[in-house]
């Protein structure tokens, strides 16, 4: 028994570290990939693709990352609150964007793109 | 490591202000800064873990909860062009883009 | 040089925002984006004195493990202390590899006692955010009433009117 | 000294984009994306609070920053303007706004040269008072929280102005544009909605989630609250996000059926109770022959040279006044936005 709890000890507080700091910078590379994905995609509605799943995914790695670091703690209950309002208001937030747009009459870009999208804002 | 982590994070705030700023229509704009809101919260616990104090988990929580408020209070404003009556209703519709 | 720029360039930041709302005060005639400027010019002020109250290594201005005085009656404030500790404690577990990323957490072991940012400029911001909101929509109520009574929120046009009813005032007396 | 670390590069990645969301805002002449900037600029300014160690007051901003100014800024835009109209500028109204700025600007950093170097522990803002406070605060008043304390106790009497201030704003918005009720009432038609015609109006995902979340929204508000002594928080936290749920709630459900839940008329009486329950508590330290706000004696006049260390009447004198600003700062922010978009919006279409 006590060589399993050491053998615990040395190996499973690395191996939480490890795992942590991985998960983490996983969902760092994840959330900036889809930012570049933001940034390049042609329309609205392709981007939108690229902001909410990726970034869906991003915060789940990040937090669940955190939350290896932190250890078992009143901190890893937070972050598993933050990640369930997250998994809410962040679907949420781009539903609304998606049907703010598709109902105002912005069309997607449909076939071969080719050049700049003409509908702006005029900002 | 953690700080890897963390920058990966500040330069996607970065991308997805220049997508902010650069529009072209305003629901880009709206998906851009929802997007940075939900890369606050990450960023806000990163720096938790950074600077060693949990207390910052708090606002991050907060972020998380309201941070949607405002992509409503737009959708409000392009759809009913009011903020009296319920979402449920019939919007002004479509002439905006 | 550099030691110079690292320790002065928050303050330049600064001073390069509060411009940039000045500007926008002078130069937009739209009475919101005019209030838009101040709220930025308002907000470097903010900086500024968060700026002056950061100590290098410091942590916040929340006392790590209760610091009551002895006092045991709060239960609240012993598990949050518990907190505070663990936190530290985790950090600095794995801190070897990180390298110097943790200050705070270093400062938190090595220094004799724990180094607190200074809290005065905090209340004093975190009271003016509020205040400053609650100022905004003063702004805002102005702007909709100036809306109502001349039909434009641009300096231009409301000046424009002004003259026009003067002058109708005058050739009428 | 030479502290590169982590929190510095933070800090000038964010004080950058800062910069840049600035710059930005000039140039743009939709109202819209300037609010939508201005909310991103508030959220970096949120993150760079938390990076300086300033957690109470990144709480604040984000508070007001994600739900409050958001929503009151759209709500005055309904009533106002979209669009920002460009007058052709002349040479001198061109250049003499960007010349004085320039020299002023040119002043404040041949000014700064003189200001402490960042991150001084012995700057003289750091020395005196605010190393005063985190060495007494534990032994005086109790929490945790130094900012609490700071911000209840030693700096009481200014809080007090600054609830007083807040008060007054509200107070000046319903004069202005009156209190939401009157123009409901007058623009019911409009708030009696028609059937919904397309299914994109149902927006039962958005009511569902927001349903769900409102309480939980009311609820933090509250955690905030009470949390405020050991954690970052307190009342003008907890009021701005108390409010925010109320908005939402207005968001999504409608302005009347809000006024239904929460009355108008309550909202205007919780600002004014808010204001009378902080400056009672000054009142009663009074009577007991204390100072104004002078929490030790608040229940009763404490023997000289007796010292009591659980500090009961600093702790519940903070809990009262804390209160006393939830009260106000979330009534007031409700009284604002009801004012704003109760008023029938008369946008004109060639504004839109």
């Amino acid at each position: 028994m006590a060589d399993i709890a050491a053998f615990f000890a040395h190996w499973a507080e690395p191996l939480r570290v490890w795992l942590g700091t991985a998960l983490a910078l996983a969902g760092g590379v994840l959330v900036t990939i889809g930012a570049v994905g933001v940034l390049r995609f042609p329309d609205f509605y392709t981007r939108l693709h690229a902001a909410s799943v990726t970034d869906t995914m991003g915060a789940t790695l990040l937090l669940l990352g955190m939350a290896l670091l932190a250890g078992w703690s009143l901190v890893t209950f937070k972050l598993a609150l933050i990640w369930m309002f997250l998994f809410l208001t962040s679907p949420t937030a781009s539903h609304a964007a998606a049907n703010a747009a598709h109902t105002a009459g912005l069309e997607p870009i449909v076939g071969r793109w080719r050049g700049d999208d003409k509908s702006e804002d005029g900002a | 490591m953690l700080i890897a982590a963390a920058v990966a994070v500040v330069v996607s705030m970065a991308l997805m202000l220049a997508r902010a700023i650069m529009g072209p229509t305003l629901y880009d704009r709206v998906l851009a800064v929802n997007s940075f809101g939900t890369k606050t919260v990450l960023l806000m616990g990163l720096l938790g873990f950074l600077t060693g104090r949990p207390d910052f988990l708090d606002i991050a929580l907060l972020y998380a909860l309201i941070n949607f408020v405002a992509t409503i209070a737009i959708l409000k404003f392009f759809r009913y062009r009011s903020f009296q009556i319920p979402l449920s209703g019939r919007g002004v519709g479509g002439s905006d883009g | 040089m550099p030691d110079y720029v690292l320790s002065h360039y928050n303050y330049w930041v600064v001073i390069v925002l509060m411009m940039v709302g000045l500007y926008i005060v002078f130069e937009s005639g739209n009475l919101i984006k005019r209030l838009v400027g101040l709220s930025i010019f308002q907000t470097s002020v903010f900086l500024l004195y968060i700026s002056l109250g950061k100590v290098a290594g410091g942590t916040a201005p929340i006392l790590i493990g209760g610091g009551h005085g002895g006092d045991k009656s709060h239960g609240g404030d012993e598990s949050h202390g518990a907190e505070g500790a663990h936190a530290v404690e985790a950090v600095d577990a794995h801190a070897g590899g990180h390298g110097g990323a943790h200050d705070a957490a270093h400062g938190a072991e090595h220094a004799a006692e724990i180094l607190y940012s200074n809290p005065l400029p905090h209340v004093l911001i975190l009271t003016a955010i509020v205040v400053g909101v609650a100022t905004l929509s003063v702004g805002l109520a102005i702007s909709v009433r100036i809306r109502e009574a001349y039909g434009s929120v641009e300096n231009d046009e409301i000046r424009a009117a002004d003259i026009s009813l003067g002058e109708a005032e005058e050739t009428a007396a | 000294m030479n502290f590169v670390s982590s929190i510095v590069l933070v800090d000038i990645a964010l004080l950058a984009m800062l910069g840049v969301v600035a710059v930005a805002i000039i140039r743009l002449k939709s109202l819209f994306a300037i609010v939508m900037l201005s909310g991103v600029y508030s959220l970096v300014s949120a993150t760079w609070f938390v990076a300086m160690d300033a957690v109470d007051v990144a709480f604040t901003e984000a508070a007001v920053g994600a739900g409050i100014s958001t929503a009151l800024m759209l709500g005055a835009m309904l009533l106002t303007a979209r669009r920002v109209k460009t007058p052709d500028k002349a040479g001198a109204r061109r250049w003499g706004p960007f010349l004085a700025v320039f020299a002023t600007g040119g002043l404040l950093i041949f000014a700064s040269t003189d200001l402490p170097a960042f991150g001084d522990p012995n700057s003289p803002a750091n020395s005196y008072v605010g190393k005063d406070y985190i060495e007494r605060t534990p032994s005086e008043v109790g929490p945790p929280n130094i900012v609490t304390a700071v911000l209840a106790s030693y700096r009481g009497f200014d809080t007090f102005g600054e609830t007083v201030v807040i008060f007054a704003a509200g107070v000046a918005v319903a004069l202005l544009i009156g209190f939401g009720e009157r123009a409901l009432a007058f623009s019911g038609q409009r708030s009696v909605t028609p059937e919904p015609v397309s299914p994109d109006d149902h927006h039962m995902v958005l009511r569902v989630v927001s349903k769900l979340l409102i309480p939980l929204i009311a609820l933090y508000a509250f955690y905030v609250q009470f949390h405020g002594d050991y954690g970052p928080g307190g009342g003008f936290q907890a009021g701005v996000i108390f409010a925010v749920a109320v908005i939402l709630n207005a968001l999504i459900f409608g302005l009347s059926e809000t006024m239904d839940a929460v009355p108008a008329g309550a909202a205007r009486a919780g600002a004014a109770f808010g204001v009378l329950l902080y400056g009672g508590v000054g009142v009663v330290n009074l009577l007991n022959g204390g100072a104004f706000l002078d929490y030790d004696y608040l229940f009763e006049t404490p023997a000289p040279g007796s010292y009591d260390p659980h500090h009961w009447g600093q702790h519940f004198g903070i809990l009262l006044v804390e209160l006393g600003v939830l009260a106000t700062v979330a009534s007031t922010m409700i009284v604002i936005f009801y004012a704003f978009a109760g008023r029938a919006p008369e946008i004109r279409d060639e504004d839109w």
